[in-house]
């Protein structure tokens, strides 16, 4: 081991020892565990958080350590969780007396195609081994029909025959026919005007990006045109999500800050 | 004592932009390290000195508002926690909020996910904000912790048309059949207002795929920001309103505080959230500006060469 | 038989759930088989598990570098599924697995809570310099692109009504807020529609092909 | 006690009161044994099947008792089976309406059932007269959703039509796709600056359609790549991929006449972790200094970062990807990006693939069937709330009834 390692290290667990003596002393008392197994959880959840953010600096151990946990954790919680509330919850109902008994959860009554479900899980974890690997296509089969199956008239009705019907808006609002067509001009935010341009942007955006992403035509012309406008409202759509992802990031970061600077350090309140 | 504090942060950050755009007009490049130092810098002194503002609310958050405030009594109300940790800054706020306003108002809440994190969150708001701040409301006739369930848009399909399906017993393993607050639901066609937390998938896209529209159910989700535009869409007719992100949530938290006396001392950290935010939000602009005027003048200068 | 059977299922599965849209009759078969899914779904977070397990045993097997840290994931892993599957908490077995005193919600709250969100909280500050040192207007793609993000940044924070709360009543649509508000409302509404409407024919059509049998990618190469 | 007894007795009289006081030309107030004055019964009791179900739905409706104003504790539902005797099915808590409806969903199919209701007050209960028997039908098809299925049958009978046509080896045009240019103008810059071009294929696996999309698009650029002589690098995050980009790679040189120049180092396997694959390349790109990076495939985070650093090297950058929330970032830093779909078309139009062309073209006839019926509805929504022309109104229920299904 490098020499530098050895005093980052030495460093990281002098620190570590201090902020859980600091912890244990000042962790108010929640009842399910000891003030010094709670300086130690608070302590180590810093730990990782920083061991996190010191990929910014470049890749290294602390990082490398914190990353590997992660993905054993979440994995196993994940498992753990699956297993308790689908198999105990939804499976063993259905096909044991004696299994439901034994996790505590009431019996339904047999449903015996339920012993479909548990054989196709074998063969999906026959992926494991190297032979049988073929055979657990047949549940992935199943996963993908369903998913399709499921898809397929969902799309349809609520991303594309929904949408269409939603697009149909009066272009002309608070307008009865006769008599001058704006009873009050502004610009005022929710005047007349800016409700029919709304109307208008939507009605001539959906239609305009919707020629964008037509290829059958060729893009010269009125079509040319339109689909020119298209890319616009779609550049402005992106930049609504560029702008709303940035926001959604930097929230995370302040998640992150205030549980460091307040259940960690305790500089605020 | 803070006001001095925001000051000087204020000035080091400006002080910190103008170096930079100094630099960067010199044509010299600004080390990323620097940049991220800078970034944490900002956050973390709107965190300390607390800079807090006014919000309130755009209509299409408080659509949702309203709609809850225009439920009957005893009306049945689903959150549904499909969210993680990850998440957990943006969208957590607006599941406790939700919680809040539902009982507040006397409604039936029945809590449920379809992300496995979200059990554990789920526990965290019955924990930290049902049960220490409406004592009074009672497991099984006021509230129900479904808890999470696996297989995404499968367990959407089979609660639409059958709860008990899907879930024989509640979190802790009671059969729904002795629950009060299931005596008169069977479906998630029974709920008067289904609240989607979250922003992957499975999420509030696919609770209006599968339940929103097929079932004919109100929905009213709360995303994390990098989704929220993309739900738009949905709205108004599919979606009754939507929160989008730590805005969103903190308006939702905002117009709590105005209309009821009760949560003015509660903890509102998405409108504590919106300090730090702001700040940041003003730096990366600066960051893009000064990125830019380097750019152009870089081209320029090329041009400049060119000729 | 290695390719025939699970195009049979896919076909099978996928044409009795369109069909108990459509027809009541089948409806039920169609909730059954939402419910099996739902079932393999816990096996595909049990392959998961074992897939991680058998990829960190060959590389402390094989003594790879940075094998040390494979022993972190596995006593990680372990030690989780054990509090996990046992329900195990300070006073004994919970009644429900994450109940506030069980282990497996300390390790959520103490573990997965902070390694999660901190890898995404990073990417504020991956955004930021990108935003210093790559995002350009370059063309008048990205020009558009900027101006918008530019204004809904502003307008999602206070500091918009704070620049353009002056801005009279009738003109109010140029405070930056209200301009936010409008630029969700009518043209991300709009671009947002578009893509949904192409990208939901998309996934029409790709379900179409997997179920008709025309798409086989999913069985992946016939070596294995 | 006492006190309890002479509260409840002047309930009664201001209850008595009340209903005196209310009760118009209706049926007059039964008092039952003990003096209490029953509440009148509910009427007009209305049992239907439920249509388009399962069979297992019988509706009930019922107008409200005259007493309901006045406070009840609420109505029960009975339900007998055949012959069979009233059972309690639920309690349905009055909610000031005049008249109630119930869904009972706990009937079997083909089973007969007649209905009573029964309203509850402090006086007691009193019970409707008993319904006609009705039985719990199923129907074959759900009629609600005939606009579904048509749309449907017509969006995927065009996608598996011109399936068919491209099988049978005609021709489908596909307009151009100026992403394609592109690319031939960033390979020609690299070749000229003698520096290599990167090839990034996303993050998922193979069996993503993002990244057979990539791939396709690969077997195009390492031909133009074998043609001009430069060279191409290729970090991939998946083992599988690496296979895949080889074999691509390896055919382009073949056909371009070069075998020779091949070498399997140019596709190299890095890590399956994200962040770790990102580290990876980020350290190629500072050391290599590729003159184009091509980032064509689904990504996720790493968008930014790649980008970042492509835009530091001062490297042409082509993006694509399907996944819209890294749209944003490629459009801004990329020189030039492939939207979505586009990076679908641009995949069908260079692999010719009957079965990627002909979805295309089924897709399109989607977006036509889109266009055309919001131009329709729009109009005629718009005639209709500024001048109401009967035919125009006719029109709109028309597009609303066929493209809305709620």
């Amino acid at each position: 081991m490098r020499r530098i390692t050895l005093i980052v290290t030495a460093v990281v667990v002098v620190l570590f020892i201090i902020s859980w003596i600091i912890k244990t002393n000042t962790v108010p008392e929640d009842g399910t565990f000891r003030p010094f197994i709670q300086g130690f959880l608070v302590t180590f959840a810093a730990f990782l958080t920083l061991a996190i953010m010191s990929f910014l600096y470049r890749d290294n151990p602390f990082y490398k350590f914190a990353e590997h946990l992660y993905v054993g954790v979440s994995a196993a919680y994940a498992m753990s969780l699956g297993f308790w509330t689908t198999l105990v919850g939804n499976l063993f109902p259905r096909i044991s007396q004696n299994l439901s008994d034994w996790f505590g959860v009431p019996f339904l009554h047999y449903e015996w195609h339920f012993v479909i479900p548990p054989i196709l899980g074998i063969i999906l974890l026959m992926r494991l081994s190297p032979k049988g690997g073929w055979i657990s296509r047949w549940a992935l089969a199943f996963i993908v029909g369903t998913t399709a199956g499921l898809n397929l008239p969902r799309f349809l009705r609520s991303d594309f025959i929904e949408q269409i019907s939603s697009t149909f808006l009066p272009l002309l609002v608070q307008w009865q026919g006769v008599g001058p067509f704006f009873s009050n001009f502004s610009l005022a935010a929710s005047g007349q005007f800016i409700a029919i341009l709304t109307n208008i942007t939507i009605f001539l955006g959906v239609l305009c990006g919707l020629i964008y992403f037509f290829f059958s035509k060729e893009h010269k012309g009125v079509f040319g045109t339109a689909s020119r406008f298209g890319i616009w409202v779609l550049m402005v759509t992106f930049g609504a999500s560029f702008g709303y992802t940035v926001m959604g990031r930097i929230s995370l970061l302040v998640g992150r800050l205030t549980f460091l600077l307040k259940d960690w350090l305790g500089i605020i309140s | 004592m803070t006001n001095i504090g925001v000051y000087i942060s204020l000035l080091l950050i400006f002080g910190g932009l103008l170096a930079i755009l100094i630099y960067s007009l010199k044509g010299r490049d600004v080390d990323r390290r620097i940049i991220f130092l800078f970034v944490l810098f900002s956050v973390a002194s709107a965190i300390i000195f607390h800079i807090e503002f006014e919000e309130s609310a755009t209509p299409i958050v408080k659509k949702v508002f309203e709609f809850v405030e225009n439920l009957p009594p005893e009306s049945k109300i689903l959150i549904s926690f499909d969210f993680d940790p990850a998440m957990k800054p943006e969208v957590h706020p607006m599941a406790n909020a939700f919680v809040r306003h539902a009982l507040v108002k006397g409604h039936k809440l029945y809590l449920m996910g379809l992300w496995p994190q979200g059990q554990a969150l789920m526990t965290e708001t019955i924990e930290y904000v049902l049960k220490p701040e409406f004592p009074n409301a009672v497991y099984g006739e006021d509230y129900v912790m479904l808890g999470y369930k696996a297989g995404n848009e499968g367990v959407l399909n089979v609660i639409i048309t059958d709860f008990r399906k899907m879930y024989s017993t509640d979190a802790h393993g009671t059969s729904l059949d002795s629950i009060p607050l299931f005596d008169d639901v069977k479906s998630a066609k029974d709920m008067d207002l289904i609240f989607p937390v979250g922003g992957g998938k499975p999420g509030p896209k696919e609770w209006i795929l599968f339940v929103g529209d097929p079932g004919n159910v109100p929905i009213a989700p709360g995303l994390a920001a990098v989704v929220a535009p993309l739900i738009y869409p949905y709205y108004p007719r599919q979606a009754i309103g939507l929160l989008g992100g730590v805005k969103g949530a903190a308006e939702y938290e905002s117009e709590l505080k105005k209309n009821y006396k009760e949560f003015e001392n509660v903890e509102t950290p998405a409108l504590q959230m919106m300090g730090p935010q702001t700040m940041a939000h003003i730096v990366i602009m600066a960051f893009i500006v000064i990125g830019n005027i380097g750019f152009f003048r870089a081209r320029r200068r090329k041009w400049q060469e060119g000729n | 038989m290695k390719r025939t059977i699970p195009v049979i299922i896919v076909s099978v599965v996928g044409t009795v759930l369109v069909l108990s849209v459509f027809f009541p009759p089948v409806q039920t078969m169609g909730e059954d088989f939402s419910l099996f899914f739902d079932i393999i779904a816990v096996f595909a977070f049990f392959l998961g598990g074992g897939n991680l397990v058998r990829i960190h045993l060959v590389k402390i097997y094989r003594k790879r570098p940075d094998w040390g840290f494979s022993v972190v994931t596995l006593v990680g892993f372990f030690v989780t599924l054990l509090v996990g599957l046992g329900k195990l908490s300070v006073t004994g077995v919970t009644a429900s697995v994450t109940a506030p005193d069980s282990f497996l919600q300390t390790i959520f709250v103490n573990i997965i809570t902070p390694l999660s969100s901190t890898m995404y909280a990073l990417l504020a500050f991956y955004v930021a310099s990108a935003s210093y040192r790559a995002f350009r207007a370059k063309n008048r793609e990205a020009t558009i692109l900027l101006i918008a993000a530019f204004i809904i940044l502003l307008g999602r924070t206070p500091l918009g009504m704070k620049l353009t709360g002056w801005i009279p009543e009738w003109l109010s649509i140029l405070q930056i807020p209200n301009l936010a508000v409008w630029i969700m409302n009518a043209p991300n509404l709009a671009g947002q529609r578009a893509i949904l409407i192409g990208v939901g024919l998309g996934v029409v059509a790709m379900s179409l092909r997997l179920i008709l049998g025309m798409d086989r990618t999913y069985l992946g190469s016939d070596n294995d | 006690m006492i006190f309890g007894k002479s509260l409840y007795c002047s309930f009664i009289i201001i209850a008595c009161f009340f209903t005196v006081a209310t009760a118009q030309n209706e049926a007059v107030a039964t008092v039952d044994s003990v003096g209490q004055i029953l509440p009148q019964p509910p009427g007009n009791i209305i049992v239907a099947d439920h249509k388009y179900d399962n069979g297992g739905i019988i509706d009930i409706a019922w107008d409200r008792s005259p007493d309901d104003p006045l406070g009840i504790d609420g109505y029960n539902i009975y339900r007998a089976c055949g012959d069979g005797d009233f059972e309690i099915v639920a309690f349905v808590l009055p909610g000031g309406m005049e008249s109630y409806s119930f869904i009972d969903d706990k009937v079997e199919r083909g089973e007969s059932y007649r209905y009573k209701i029964s309203v509850i007050s402090s006086g007691g209960e009193s019970f409707s007269e008993s319904s006609v028997s009705v039985r719990g039908d199923w129907e074959f098809f759900d009629l609600d959703k005939l606009n579904i299925l048509i749309l449907g049958i017509i969006v995927c009978g065009s996608v598996i039509g011109f399936i068919f046509t491209a099988r049978a080896g005609r021709k489908l045009f596909i307009r151009k796709i100026s992403g394609l240019e592109a690319l031939e103008e960033a390979v020609g810059r690299a070749t000229e600056m003698g520096r290599p071009i990167l090839f990034i294929p996303g993050i998922l696996d193979m069996d993503d359609v993002q990244t057979l999309a990539a791939i396709t698009i690969l077997a195009r650029v390492s031909r133009i790549v074998a043609d001009y002589d430069s060279k191409i690098e290729m970090p991939v995050s998946r083992s599988l991929v690496m296979t895949t980009a080889r074999e691509t790679i390896k055919n382009s040189y073949l056909a371009a006449g070069r075998p020779d120049a091949y070498y399997d180092d140019m596709v190299h396997y890095v890590t399956d972790e994200q962040f770790g694959y990102v580290a990876a390349v980020n350290g190629i790109m500072v050391r290599d200094k590729p003159a184009t990076c091509l980032y064509l495939g689904a990504f996720f985070a790493e968008s930014l970062i790649l980008a970042e650093t492509g835009n530091y090297i001062g490297a042409i950058q082509i993006a694509g990807t399907a996944r819209p929330g890294q749209l944003p970032f490629f459009v801004a830093a990329c020189d030039y990006t492939l939207i979505g779909e586009e990076l679908f078309a641009a995949s069908a139009y260079l692999s010719g693939d009957p079965k990627q062309l002909g979805s295309l073209k089924g897709q399109d006839v989607g977006k036509f069937v889109a266009m055309a019926a919001m131009i329709i509805g729009t109009l005629a929504v718009t005639v209709v709330s500024a001048w109401q022309f009967k035919f125009f109104g006719w029109l709109s229920d028309l597009m609303y009834s066929m493209f809305s299904t709620n």
